[in-house]
């Protein structure tokens, strides 16, 4: 009862500002609401009790890659309302896509829950403490059985970090 | 429905109260704290402050946050009103959420035994840069946007430094939940500072960056930027990041405490005979309530010194409490004891670190930019690591090898001090040329520069 | 509560995402509108790991976090480069390999 | 939801409610304005802006941040690695815990070797 009602407060939230975010015409409006979903979205992590996932969702999503957008949207002058839709066309094509595939996904999720024997979509929770120390059980399966891909993941914030760099640094021998 | 919130309310009465605690306690701790720099601010400078209201000025804070909340409340016309009034709120709210995980005693905590424990803290109040420069930004403004930018650019760029310098002390706490990281320092019988004292160094230095103070003010920068980011800010909003940047300061201090100061343990708490240490509070409080008594009359007003003698009263009451408190260490009673001590011990723990924090403001002159940069990106954040790395081995040699730890931790702590002497001897080198280019200009046209 | 929920909220922030990466003209709102499709990734990932009882559907949500954050590096990197050059931001004038 | 986190939960409503609260009543209680436009104005000390203020700002505090947000996520994936360091040097198996680290840290060593040379580091210049 209460789990529900934590999750339909924070769904809520989290659709209302994306919603809200995809139609400011101020690009710092948007950040300000993309901020709000992903706040409500790490909300939600932890009612699944990630706990270790939803700090580091408001570490580096929200503390960190947010600030980056802003930063950027200031350094650029984005902060003043620009010409937004191309074209008229285009907008309701979007939005006929996205109902077609909105109403597809729904259809196979509603009758899966109907056909007999197909119970693998909607398992029931697992016991609430198996995952119970989460940090300790995340950071066995991390450095146990994806300790490759561990490593890989710092490969690619090194080539992150020298493609940034590489993009924005001021080219002064060109 | 009601017998289910009862029930509610029995389960959890202790947090819920440590809450409403918090939401009531904290801004006026931190309207003292503000009131405590301004004295000894004079003090350095051997001047009286304020003396008027109050004696020795002691209610001087009650009518200055009156004025603020009864101020007329200005929005500049040109401003972003919705952020406008967003960034305040997001910066308060998100200080003061990451005091909900903090342990002030064994029992005074809103999140107990959480298991990211002390990373909800440092995750949560990494939240307040963006209400600076969101609140920058809405005050379309070219001081604030300049100021809200190197405030950021200065909050984020130690962030990284801190989170290294804690990786130290989780190392050897094997945990991240407050109360085990306390626990776990009895037992080992060291606070972690010993263990890995360049760890707390390095976020000694990384938290007095994240608050903003001298010598690291840089986003204030009062002759440079008037304010900084909150220039266009009066008022309530103003208060609201005043309670913000100190209750921020508590944060970091209580960090810093909890993990590497032993949190609310007193100081030698296996040591058998130093249990008089155990009457410190008690004497403390007394010693405060007579020197009240003594200033008393010498108060020039009459309402004056009765305030003093309320105050006398009010330390010895509390110091009866912490007299009465003291033989009932065995368990029906133990919750009250250990709380009430563990919160003593904390608090003193806390506003100690508070207090060097202040000594170092007057004490120090400002950092430039690009000195302030280099210092966190070529040398504290190698040396973090190095000090990771250092902590790592130290433990694996004491447990593989048999090394005694505090040999191990001696001779790692050695070898990251040598690092750092390697670290500052480039930099020297390296810095001599880029100083003096960069005197030519003056540092705010230095941050308009296109491109 | 069923899995089924946290599907459909999924589903939902995917769309809104979606709608967002056609519709704006604002390379950083679209760039915005990708992260939020990571997102919805993310929340349908710890939800089948909390109802399998594996941790691994959260070790995955970690590296896509990973992942967005050098996505975000690179393409604001792309955007400031790009900004330099051709002082605009807008998708459609982002058109010099079209003939 | 984890027990433990509803106080927390319940605790940041109220934390929230405060400043939105007073902001609310402190509207409603306040006397309207009586300054002409000038009040409004842009506070820079009597002068009045020349150029918009949002105009183009240096490049180097996107690097900041850019250079922040890389090296938390290493510290994130680090936070999780401490904590188990000690349970794996309790099983004897110091060279599982220590050697994935080592070349994770390795690698940053040299992304940070490389930035070093390039002079990413040097805002200020």
């Amino acid at each position: 009862m209460l789990d529900s009602v934590i999750f339909y407060f924070f769904a809520g939230i989290a659709v209302i500002s994306a919603a809200l975010m995809i139609t400011r015409r101020n690009a710092i409006h948007s950040a300000v609401f993309l901020i709000t979903t992903l706040l409500a979205t790490a909300g939600i992590f932890l009612q699944l009790r990630a706990e270790f996932l939803f700090i580091s969702q408001i570490i580096l999503y929200v503390g960190g890659i947010m600030v980056l957008f802003i930063f950027v949207i200031m350094l650029v002058r984005l902060d003043v309302p620009l010409p937004q839709i191309r074209s008229r066309t285009q907008k309701w094509i979007a939005l006929l896509v996205a109902l077609a595939v909105g109403v597809e996904a729904g259809v196979v999720l509603w009758l899966a829950r109907k056909i007999p024997g197909q119970g693998l979509i909607f398992p029931n929770p697992a016991p609430a403490d198996k995952l119970h120390p989460n940090t300790e059980e995340l950071a066995r399966s991390l450095f146990g059985s994806y300790l490759l891909p561990f490593e890989i993941a710092s490969v690619l914030l090194l080539v992150a970090m020298v493609g940034a760099v590489v993009m924005a640094k001021k080219r002064t021998d060109a | 429905m009601l017998h289910s919130i009862l029930a509610f309310v029995q389960a959890w009465w202790v947090e819920l109260l440590c809450a409403l605690l918090i939401v009531l306690v904290v801004p006026l701790i931190a309207v003292y704290i503000a009131l405590v720099e301004r004295k000894f601010m004079a003090d350095v400078q051997a001047r009286p402050d304020p003396m008027r209201v109050g004696p020795h000025g002691l209610l001087q804070q009650i009518p200055d946050a009156l004025k603020l909340l009864f101020k007329e409340d200005l929005i500049p016309a040109n401003a972003d009103q919705f952020i406008f009034w967003f960034a305040p709120v997001l910066s308060m709210t998100a200080a003061l959420t990451s005091m909900g995980a903090v342990a002030f005693g064994p029992w005074f905590q809103v999140a107990r035994d959480i298991n990211i424990g002390l990373l909800f803290v440092v995750g949560v109040s990494a939240l307040s840069p963006l209400g600076i420069i969101l609140g920058g930004w809405a005050s379309n403004n070219h001081y604030p946007i300049i100021g809200a930018l190197r405030s950021t650019a200065q909050l984020i760029s130690y962030e990284t430094t801190a989170g290294f310098a804690l990786v130290s002390g989780f190392l050897l706490a094997g945990t991240l939940n407050v109360r085990a990281i306390v626990e776990i320092q009895r037992t080992d019988q060291a606070w972690f500072v010993f263990l890995a004292p360049v760890g707390f160094f390095i976020y000694l230095i990384a938290s007095i960056v994240e608050t903003n103070r001298e010598p690291f003010d840089l986003p204030e920068t009062k002759s440079e930027l008037v304010a900084g980011s909150i220039a266009e800010y009066g008022g309530f909003r103003w208060l609201l990041y005043f309670l913000a940047e100190y209750a921020n300061r508590i944060v970091v201090a209580s960090v810093g405490t909890t993990l590497f100061l032993g949190g609310w343990l007193r100081p030698f708490p296996n040591v058998r005979w130093l249990t008089w240490l155990d009457a410190a509070p008690t004497l403390l409080l007394a010693a405060v309530g007579a020197y009240c008594v003594f200033r008393a009359g010498k108060q020039p007003a009459r309402e004056q010194s009765l305030f003093m003698w309320a105050v006398a009263l009010a330390c010895f009451v509390v110091a009866a409490i912490f007299a009465l408190a003291a033989p009932f260490d065995h368990l029906p009673f133990e919750l009250m004891h250990d709380g009430l001590y563990g919160a003593f011990w904390f608090l003193f723990k806390v506003s100690a670190y508070i207090y060097v924090f202040m000594w170092l403001r007057f004490t120090l002159p400002r950092f430039r930019f690009d000195q302030f940069t280099r210092l966190g990106w070529h040398i504290l954040i190698p040396l973090a690591v190095i000090n990771v790395v250092g902590v790592s081995i130290a433990l694996a040699l004491s447990s593989e090898f048999g090394i005694n730890r505090w040999v191990a931790t001696f001779i790692t702590t050695i070898a990251a001090i040598g690092a750092a002497m390697l670290l500052l001897h480039w930099n020297d080198k390296y810095s001599a040329a880029a100083s003096a280019a960069l005197l030519a200009e003056s540092s705010v046209s230095e941050d308009t520069h296109a491109g | 509560m069923p899995i089924g929920h946290y599907l459909f909220l999924s589903l939902a922030l995917f769309l809104i995402g979606a709608i967002g990466v056609i519709t704006r003209r604002n390379v950083l709102i679209v760039l915005m509108s990708i992260e939020l499709i990571l997102n919805a990734v993310n929340i349908n990932l710890v939800a089948f790991s909390r109802y399998f009882g594996d941790v691994a559907g959260q070790v995955f949500a970690l590296f896509i976090i990973a992942a967005a954050v050098a996505e975000a590096a690179v393409g604001l990197g792309i955007i400031i480069a790009f900004f330099r050059n051709r002082e605009t931001v807008l998708a459609d004038e982002m058109d010099l390999l079209k003939w | 939801m984890p027990p433990a986190y509803i106080p927390l939960l319940l605790f940041f409503l109220l934390v929230l409610a405060f400043p939105v609260v007073t902001l609310i009543v402190l509207k409603y209680i306040h006397p309207g304005s009586r300054g002409g436009p000038t009040k409004f104005q842009p506070h820079e000390y009597g002068i009045l802006p020349e150029t918009s203020a949002s105009r183009p700002y240096s490049t180097r505090f996107y690097i900041i941040a850019m250079l922040f947000v890389i090296f938390n996520v290493e510290t994130v994936f680090l936070f999780p690695w401490a904590v188990l360091f000690r349970s794996w040097l309790a099983a004897h198996l110091a060279g599982f815990a220590l050697i994935p680290m080592f070349v994770f840290l390795g690698i940053l060593l040299v992304g940070y070797v490389w930035l070093y040379k390039k002079g990413a580091f040097d805002l200020a210049s």
